[in-house]
């Protein structure tokens, strides 16, 4: 099937593909009106890639939905949407329904809820189909099979039957793109696209979305925080701040020359490959004009904070199921003070590492050692001392409190556990303490979690983890959950802490700049086995498995002129 | 941010970021009440009938000596024996039993058997229900695997055959009013014990792995502790629900045993299952007032009961709670308005869905 | 006292009609919705179809395997006696037998009548006879009546038509004894000596021998019998066509079927509010008859309050209480509110409608003619000594004796206590835990009821007064015993008589129960329904009813 | 397959816990000869009697006895009344699963079309009043309604017959019919006497409105909360964004995964429905194994009781079996 549509530039100048004029979305909610979008005008040219970014609350995805009428109920409009040259807000639910999918579609960011599962995949993409068109059960499917094709999903005749679960996350978001296409609209609008998926997978959909606009010619809004994606894909970019459109240009212009200072500030705080190097060449400077740090000086410490050779771990499986093994002949090392990076892809067993150091997960075979002592088939009362010693934050700042504990309580938890501190009163001096620490202020002992802002909740879980000054902190995906310029400040906070006390860390993420600003050694894993180990410098500057080469690839930079030079040289996406 | 944080994460917007200080202990927070503000239209109308019905049910029973004119099991007045299926008259607003007793009296006294029998039953099944949950749920292994099986078994038994057997077993068949009330409460909990137990399991195997739960356990914090303080505390959402689910199968239960002859003897105490099942023969001949007010009765508390528990899961659960339409409050208000522990902060629940999304990205 | 039109002797044989009509008190007259059911009397001709609705729930058809009300109902149409009675008479005269009579003080000789056949075609002769007996003995099923069997030591027979019974002790109850639920005759060649036999089998092998045969057999639910062609004994050929029983487990639904005509005749047991409430329908007859049933208070002697095995024990203060009750319970006020007389007040031991029954209690206690008197009471306790007021616990079943029991003991409870004299409480437990502790001492006094096993009057005495009384409540008197013998062993019916009158009055200054209630037999039926007879045998014929 | 099996596998403990517990439970609370004869016989008679039926016995060792027993499939004869328990079960098991059938059909027809209303019209008043409806119907004890019903329907406007299962003169025919299924729905169809249909289908209003009433409460609160939790889901709205008009979304997209929980908890509600069966029965004169239940219960015949709830048992634990396997044809992510 040959692209029918006319190329971009063949349209005149004025056709918009997307025309938002003062629009201004509010909610009725339980505490009274709240305002996510305030008079916001944008317009998208057909054929041209829009990325909309901006943080949490930012109102990024509310505007896009209201292309589609997608709004809740109670939500209230103001201005107006032009979809197509058609006034979205003043239509009826039945033109509204011919408009949906026919001339705008939707991609949402997690694929495995965007798909029924109790029907397959043709069944699905053949019914936007048969929504707006007349047309034959067959001619239907065999639409549906030709557009998977399209959008590479091998075997397209065998797997339009399939069931959504029977598909593989980046296939699933295929599926959601053909579903999308199959139609030809002129505006695809994706929320997140690439945000589940694993960093390899992303550069794959990314080409795809990029395809879908050389080869099908159309508009594309996309709404992301990730500049990467953004430098990679976007011909335009519009940043949003609080319900407020405050800058849009050109990509390239964007990131040379941001005009509004909250711009300036997000694209300030987002990492970048490479520059960890120069940080960590300073941060050693620091050290060894402040000779004898606290952490350096324990006589006791043993040299290797944690030992593991030829580590295995496994799960149970099901009802007379094989087990599942995570982690399989793992060896490997964090010396006393330093910082190992584990990264790896999802299901890569780098968490699962994690959590056995932390003696929260058995080990089936191999050593462990953790400061110096064996933890495999340690009882709980051993493990129980080594336990002070342990520091661990995680990943989901929300969950990682109790939601009916204040921050007081919870951080005094571990004093009083061990014994430092009678009770919660006792431990208030010292609770204040660990907040200062993490430049939180001290009133914020008597909150409670769910009335933190995230950041201020990962601050404070590294607060926690610090009370009993532990000698090795484990910090599985600290800050994943966070916005980008929240990632920054926390990684920061974390570097020095890490200064300061002098632990060391194992500092689990997938994500290789932020390895490369915090880590002093990197180990590479992979569906459970070690990859690469080695300095930081070394690993990512000159990678020696092809994994780790392909994983360097993938990340996109955010720089638009640099990411377009790397796609010419990356090998395009074959499947 | 992403779909993957479950909903108690949405509280990253500014919204939630507090301007006053602690309110932990405020009265608005108690469980029935905190709802009770939240709740709007339909379903606030829901939950006031059902309190209203509660609550006179409740003052019923404890005022009954005030409002009734004899005793529950009185069957002579000045002038002699009251006399048996007698009219609504002066004497007698609701008429007289076949038994001779005064219905009125017996069915406002009727509020202190079935709230006794509340008591006991969710006190019990309560107890060890949670108890058995959170040790099945918390420790696994093959405890966890008998619990189940047996929870299962018992689920499939009969309830009310299970009920008739304890009834016996317990009270040796007597009928006295602490004989028949602790055979209902224990039958009852035999009954609902694997209820609680499957929610407090499930609850307790989610909680388990709440990094909160990982966090307590990584700093060696003891299992009592941890189950205590962390997996129990945060277990109790879907409690209020089953407890008058409980409340009210407990009403159900005892109003069946009576009916079957299993209840509690008339001079003992008033039960309205045991009137209603002297009163089915009067019902051909015409005698309406013996059955109907019993048997009202049992439909109203059990109504009011019902009425709360669905009200309080809707509330509890964002997908079912409604709206409330605009409102005079700035939106910075919000702040102070309560915030649930389900995370519906400033009602903006996260994306999961149309009707939920809210100005968040 | 409603039944008290029946005569209480045997007379020369009357016609069934007639007995039937003295016994149908005034009908309600004219033409109801009698036909509107269709169940009775639509095919010309014959006599018809009748449709019996009953409440009472049968065990099984196989005489050693149950002793129940519903079972014998059935077994009493299809099960041929040596004994038994016409409709309208409680004596027993021979049935399939030619002759029966003591022919020694402890032997009794039967000869069988000639021919005699079961529906199965088998010959039923003496071995058959002695048969039944020796089965019931050996199997002696915990359903089974065989107890009633207990003096029977042997059964002869010295030729094809002749049974001699030898008795381990005197009996003048043994002719009733043949015409009980232990006696019915069966067939040897289809029953097991040793095992019950299956109902289904029962009725496949048409083992039967009595008035009517079984046709359709639906256990618990619908039995549907048909005269019986070689039936050749006493009862006669039926008069009717075909005799169908219907089961209902809720009184209230049996009312429903009788008053809509979905059955002819409803018999045990509706509620007396429904009977109550159906004397005034239209189409419809009520037809009371006397019934056997008693209901009576029992008091343990030993934890009674002043019971031997109390603190204070002391005999005469006991027998104060117990007679200071007697004295202030109302009956009649409890038949009327609680039963709404389809209980009438019982006076005495043995109930009213048998021979030798009188009315001891009305004389020695109360007002004297059968009201209460609370200073009669009250002095009695005084001189006893008894401090006031006493303190008693009365226990009574569900269930068992019917619903009505609780109304009857909270009156009982609330007639004590208004004396002042008495603080009574009163508890109900379930029947079989009930019946497991009422021999263990722990009820200072319960209820309990009797249905006889024949219509005798020493039914009624010695199994609750002798030393070895069933009732285990501690009573025992030589006296007693000794009457209870020599009224047992008279052979001069006049004699016994008066034997039985005075032992009445014996038992009753003792007062180790106390009677309360007596209770008719009750049938509802359409008013086109003729021959319902209910009588001092509680046996219900059906070969006597029509239809029109 | 294997699943399958597996699955089938998890009947048995059940079903040998509940016949342990009921064992247990009936020795306890005393014997049938003591309920039988307790009120004409002395202690020592009965005593004797007990010993010669073998229930002074160890309790151990007469489990051990019954269990052997059942392993060689022999569950015994009722002690009260004589009969082979298995031709109980089957005579009354029949009727009890006829009118749970009935109720069943009333639960469907009444609760899953209201509960979609209910769920379209959310939070408006055919909404408020459905759910009120549901409520009353949970609060309403089968045996009031019963009541109700027949003063209505019978009583009052006498269009409906009170009781039983059929009226004598069909119960008559039906029972004459060679190889009959004990369903008289089926016989009476079998018969091709339209007279005994309507007859029997009459007999079953009553008693299957009472019995689904109840039942059909629960649906219409199930099938409305997850028509909710579903139509919230993102599936939903992805097919919402390409055009799908609103009732398709209900009637294909939310309908089907929202009939998955609905069919999960029908084992549930057979239980419940059987428990419910024992009251309906006694209420409608219908002779099923509730009803025979309580009767064998107050006469303490442990042979009956033992296997009735055995039955049961079996009965829960298939339909939950399945309900399963119905739930894997429904939902995909479950087969395997």
């Amino acid at each position: 099937m040959t692209p029918q549509t006319a190329p971009a530039q063949a349209k005149p100048e004025e056709a918009r593909a997307v025309e938002l004029k003062q629009l201004s979305i509010r909610f009725d909610t339980d505490g009274g009106e709240v305002t996510a979008v305030n008079a916001i005008s944008l317009s998208i040219r057909p054929g041209e890639i829009t990325a909309i970014v901006g943080e949490s609350g930012s109102g990024k995805t509310v505007t896009a939905r209201s292309l589609l009428g997608l709004l809740p109920a109670n939500a209230r409009t103001e201005g107006a949407v032009l979809v197509d040259g058609t006034e979205v807000t003043a239509l009826s639910r039945s033109q509204l329904r011919a408009l949906r999918g026919k001339n705008a579609a939707m991609v949402f960011q997690e694929p495995s809820t965007a798909l029924n599962p109790v029907y397959p995949v043709g069944w699905q993409i053949a019914e936007g189909l048969r929504a707006h068109r007349r047309i034959s059960r067959k001619a239907a499917r065999s639409e549906a099979v030709e557009i998977l094709r399209q959008v590479g999903i091998p075997e397209p005749e065998k797997r339009v039957g399939y069931y959504p679960h029977q598909f593989s996350g980046g296939q699933k978001q295929r599926v959601v793109i053909a579903m999308a296409l199959v139609l030809r609209p002129s505006v695809i609008i994706a929320d997140e696209p690439t945000t589940a998926l694993d960093v390899t997978v992303q550069a794959e959909i990314l080409d795809l979305l990029r395809r879908c606009r050389d080869e099908f010619g159309a508009a594309i809004v996309l709404i992301t925080h990730n500049m990467g994606v953004v430098a990679d894909l976007a011909d335009t970019v519009a940043v949003m701040y609080k319900g407020d459109l405050v800058e849009q240009a050109p990509v390239e212009k964007i990131f040379a020359a941001p005009e509004h200072a909250y711009t300036r500030r997000l694209l300030g705080a987002v990492l970048r490959l490479g520059e960890g190097k120069e940080r960590r060449r300073r941060a050693a400077e620091v050290t060894e004009a402040g000779t004898g740090s606290e952490g350096a000086e324990q006589p006791s410490a043993p040299e290797l904070a944690v030992h593991a050779q030829e580590l295995r771990i496994t799960y149970p499986g099901g009802l007379g199921k094989p087990d599942i093994t995570a982690v399989d002949g793992v060896s490997l090392a964090v010396p006393a003070g330093q910082v190992l990076g584990l990264v790896g892809e999802s299901g890569s067993g780098k968490s699962t590492i994690g959590r056995a150091v932390a003696g929260l997960t058995p080990v089936a075979g191999g050593q462990l050692k953790v400061l110096g002592r064996s933890v495999i088939g340690a009882r709980e009362r051993q493990l129980k001392r080594l336990r002070k010693d342990l520091g661990f934050v995680f990943q989901d700042p929300a969950s990682s409190f109790n939601p009916l504990l204040s921050i007081g309580q919870c951080l005094a938890e571990p004093l009083i556990v061990s014994g430092e501190a009678g009770s919660v009163n006792a431990a208030r001096s010292r609770v204040a303490e660990l907040l200062d620490a993490v430049q939180l202020p001290a009133a914020f002992a008597d909150r409670f979690p769910h009335e933190l802002s995230g950041g201020q909740r990962q601050r404070a879980s590294l607060a926690r983890a610090l009370a009993l000054q532990p000698k090795l902190v484990i910090a599985d995906e600290p800050t994943s959950a966070l916005d980008v310029s929240v990632q920054a400040a926390v990684l920061e906070l974390f570097q020095s802490l890490q200064r300061d006390f002098g632990f060391a860390a194992i500092f689990i993420t997938h994500d290789l700049a932020v390895v490369d600003l915090v880590s002093d050694q990197v180990a590479v894993l992979r569906s459970g086995q070690l990859v690469e180990h080695g300095p930081t410098d070394d690993v990512l500057s000159d990678p020696q498995d092809p994994y780790t080469q392909r994983l360097l690839a993938s990340v996109p930079v955010p720089d638009p002129t640099e990411q377009r030079s790397r796609r010419g040289e990356s090998s395009p996406l074959g499947q | 941010m992403s779909a993957t944080t479950p909903p108690d994460s949405s509280t990253t917007t500014p919204a939630a970021v507090p301007g006053t200080a602690s309110r932990r202990y405020s009265w608005r927070r108690l469980p029935v009440i905190r709802q009770l503000r939240q709740s709007v239209g339909v379903q606030r109308g829901m939950l006031i009938t059902g309190l209203v019905i509660v609550g006179l049910m409740l003052a019923a029973a404890l005022l009954a000596p005030l409002i009734t004119p004899y005793g529950p099991s009185q069957l002579r007045g000045e002038d002699g024996l009251f006399g048996a299926r007698q009219a609504p008259s002066a004497e007698h607003w609701l008429g007289t039993t076949a038994g001779g007793y005064d219905v009125f009296t017996r069915t406002i006294y009727g509020t202190q058997t079935a709230l006794l029998v509340i008591i006991v039953a969710v006190a019990f099944s309560l107890f060890i229900g949670v108890a058995l949950g959170l040790i099945s749920g918390y420790y696994g292994g093959w405890v966890d695997r008998v619990l189940v099986v047996v929870a299962d078994a018992i689920y499939a038994f009969p309830t009310l055959l299970l009920a008739i057997v304890t009834a016996i077993v317990i009270s040796g068949g007597s009928s006295s009013l602490w004989g028949g009330i602790m055979a209902t409460a224990v039958a009852i909990t035999v009954v609902f014990v694997p209820q609680y137990f499957r929610v407090i399991r499930a609850e307790t195997l989610r909680i388990k792995t709440e990094a909160y739960v990982e966090a307590a356990r990584v700093i060696g914090t003891p299992t009592l502790r941890i189950m205590v303080r962390h997996v129990l505390r945060n277990a109790t959402r879907s409690l209020p629900l089953l407890v008058t689910l409980n409340a009210a199968e407990a009403i159900l239960t005892l109003a069946a045993l009576g009916f079957l002859g299993f209840g509690i003897e008339p001079s003992a105490a008033a039960e309205w299952g045991y009137d209603l099942n002297r009163s089915v023969s009067d019902v051909s001949s015409g005698i309406w007032w013996t059955s109907l007010f019993p048997g009202a009765a049992i439909v109203l508390m059990v109504l009011g009961v019902t009425l709360v528990g669905e009200s309080l899961q809707d509330l509890a659960d964002p997908r079912l709670r409604t709206r409330r339409r605009t409102d005079s409050q700035a939106p910075q208000a919000t702040a102070s308005a309560p915030v649930s522990a389900g995370g519906a902060a400033a009602g903006v629940p996260k994306g999961t869905g149309p009707s939920e999304i809210g100005p968040s990205s | 006292m409603r039944h008290s039109t029946i005569p209480r002797r045997s007379r020369a044989l009357t016609g069934t009609a007639l007995a039937a009509a003295l016994l149908i008190s005034a009908c309600g007259g004219e033409d109801g919705n009698g036909d509107e059911g269709g169940n009775g009397g639509e095919e010309g001709g014959g006599a018809g179809d009748i449709l019996i609705g009953t409440t009472d729930v049968k065990v099984t058809i196989d005489p050693a395997g149950s002793y129940d009300n519903a079972s014998f109902l059935i077994m009493n149409q299809v099960y041929p006696f040596l004994l038994n009675s016409q409709p309208g008479e409680s004596d027993v005269e021979p049935d399939i037998a030619e002759t029966a009579e003591f022919t020694g003080e402890t032997e009794f000789t039967v000869t069988l009548k000639e021919g005699l056949t079961f529906a199965n075609g088998n010959e039923l002769t003496a071995s058959d006879v002695k048969f039944s007996f020796d089965r019931q003995t050996d199997i002696m099923h915990e359903n089974g009546p065989a107890y009633l069997l207990s003096n029977l030591e042997s059964v002869e027979t010295p030729d094809d038509h002749t049974v001699v019974f030898h008795l381990a002790e005197p009996d003048q109850t043994f002719p009733q004894v043949l015409s009980s639920p232990a006696a019915p005759i069966v067939d040897e060649e289809v029953f097991p000596a040793d095992e019950l036999l299956a109902d289904d089998d029962i009725v496949a092998e048409q083992a039967f021998a009595g008035p009517y045969v079984i046709d359709d057999y639906s256990f618990n639910d619908i039995v549907t019998l048909s005269p019986n062609e070689a039936y050749e004994g006493l009862l006669g050929a039926p008069e009717n066509d075909s005799v169908t029983i219907e089961y209902y487990s809720e009184s209230s639904n049996l009312r429903m079927a009788v008053e809509q005509g979905d059955v002819d005749i409803a018999y045990r047991t509706l509620l007396a509010t429904d009977v109550d409430d159906l004397r005034e329908v239209d189409g419809l007859n009520v037809i009371d008859g006397p019934g056997g049933e008693i209901r009576y208070m029992v008091f343990n002697l030993a934890v009674m309050p002043y019971g031997t095995q109390t603190e204070e024990a002391d005999a005469e203060a006991a027998l104060a209480v117990r007679q200071a009750v007697a004295d202030i319970l109302d009956r009649e006020e409890i038949s009327e509110q609680a039963f709404l007389s389809s209980y009438t007040p019982l006076y005495s031991f043995v109930p009213e409608g048998l021979t030798g029954a009188n009315q001891a209690l009305m004389e020695l206690y109360g007002d004297g003619s059968g009201g209460p008197d609370a200073d009669r009471a009250a002095e009695r306790l005084e001189e006893a000594g008894v401090e006031t007021p006493v303190e008693l616990h009365i226990e009574y079943g569900t269930d068992r004796y019917g619903e009505a029991s609780a109304d009857e003991y909270a009156m009982i409870r609330d007639q004590l206590n208004e004396t002042g004299l008495f603080d009574v409480t009163i508890q109900s437990t379930e029947w079989t835990q009930f019946t497991e502790e009422r021999t263990q001492d722990i009820y200072p006094a319960h209820q309990l009821g009797w249905f006889p096993d024949y219509s005798d009057a020493d039914n009624y005495l010695s199994p609750f007064f002798h030393s070895e009384n069933f009732l285990a409540n501690h009573f025992s008197d030589e006296e007693i015993d000794a009457a209870l013998i020599d009224q047992v062993t008279e052979e001069d019916p006049e004699e016994r008589e008066a034997k039985i009158e005075e032992l009445q009055y014996m038992v009753a200054e003792h007062l180790p129960t106390l009677p309360m209630q007596q209770g008719a037999q009750t049938a509802v039926t359409a008013d086109y329904i003729d021959g319902v007879v209910l009588d001092g045998s509680f046996k219900f014929r059906f070969g006597s009813i029509t239809a029109e | 397959m294997r699943y399958i099996f597996v699955r089938f596998l998890l009947i048995i403990p059940t079903v040998f816990i509940l016949i342990t517990m009921v064992f247990v439970f009936m020795r306890m609370i005393g014997d049938p000869i003591t309920a039988a004869q307790g009120g004409r016989l002395s202690a020592a008679q009965l005593d004797d009697m007990r010993e010669a039926a073998g229930y002074n016995r160890p309790i151990l060792v007469q489990y051990v006895e019954y269990l052997g027993q059942i392993l060689r499939g022999d569950f015994g004869t009722t002690i009260s009344d004589n009969r082979p328990v298995t031709e109980v079960l089957v005579t009354y098991g029949t009727a009890t699963v006829e009118l749970v059938f009935y109720g069943l059909i009333v639960a469907f027809l009444i609760g899953i079309p209201l509960g979609m209303i209910a769920a379209a019209k959310r939070d408006r008043w055919p909404d408020a009043g459905l759910r009120l409806f549901a409520i009353l119907a949970y609060a309403t004890p089968v045996f009031f309604l019963g009541l109700l019903l027949k003063l209505v329907f019978s009583v009052w406007l006498g269009i409906l017959p009170t009781s039983g299962r059929a009226s004598s003169r069909t119960r008559i025919e039906l029972s004459r019919m060679e190889d009959a299924t004990g369903i008289y729905l089926i016989d009476a169809i079998r018969a091709g006497d339209m007279g005994h249909v309507a007859d029997v289908l009459q007999h079953a209003v009553l008693p299957a409105t009472a019995l689904g009433l109840l039942t059909a409460g629960v649906f219409l609160r199930l099938v409305r909360t997850n028509m909710i939790g579903t139509l919230a889901m993102d599936y939903i709205d992805t097919a919402r964004s390409r055009g799908v008009s609103e009732y398709r979304l209900v009637r294909k997209h939310a309908y089907r995964p929202a009939l998955i929980p609905i069919v999960t908890v029908i084992g549930m509600q057979t239980a419940m429905l059987l428990g419910g069966a024992v009251l309906t029965e006694t209420t409608f004169e219908w002779r099923g194994l509730g009803f025979q239940l309580t009767h064998y219960l107050s006469a303490r015949d442990f042979i009956a009781v033992q296997g009735i709830v055995a039955l049961l048992a079996v009965i829960v634990a298939v339909t939950n079996f399945l309900v399963d396997i119905v739930v894997a044809l429904i939902d995909p992510r479950v087969r395997y």
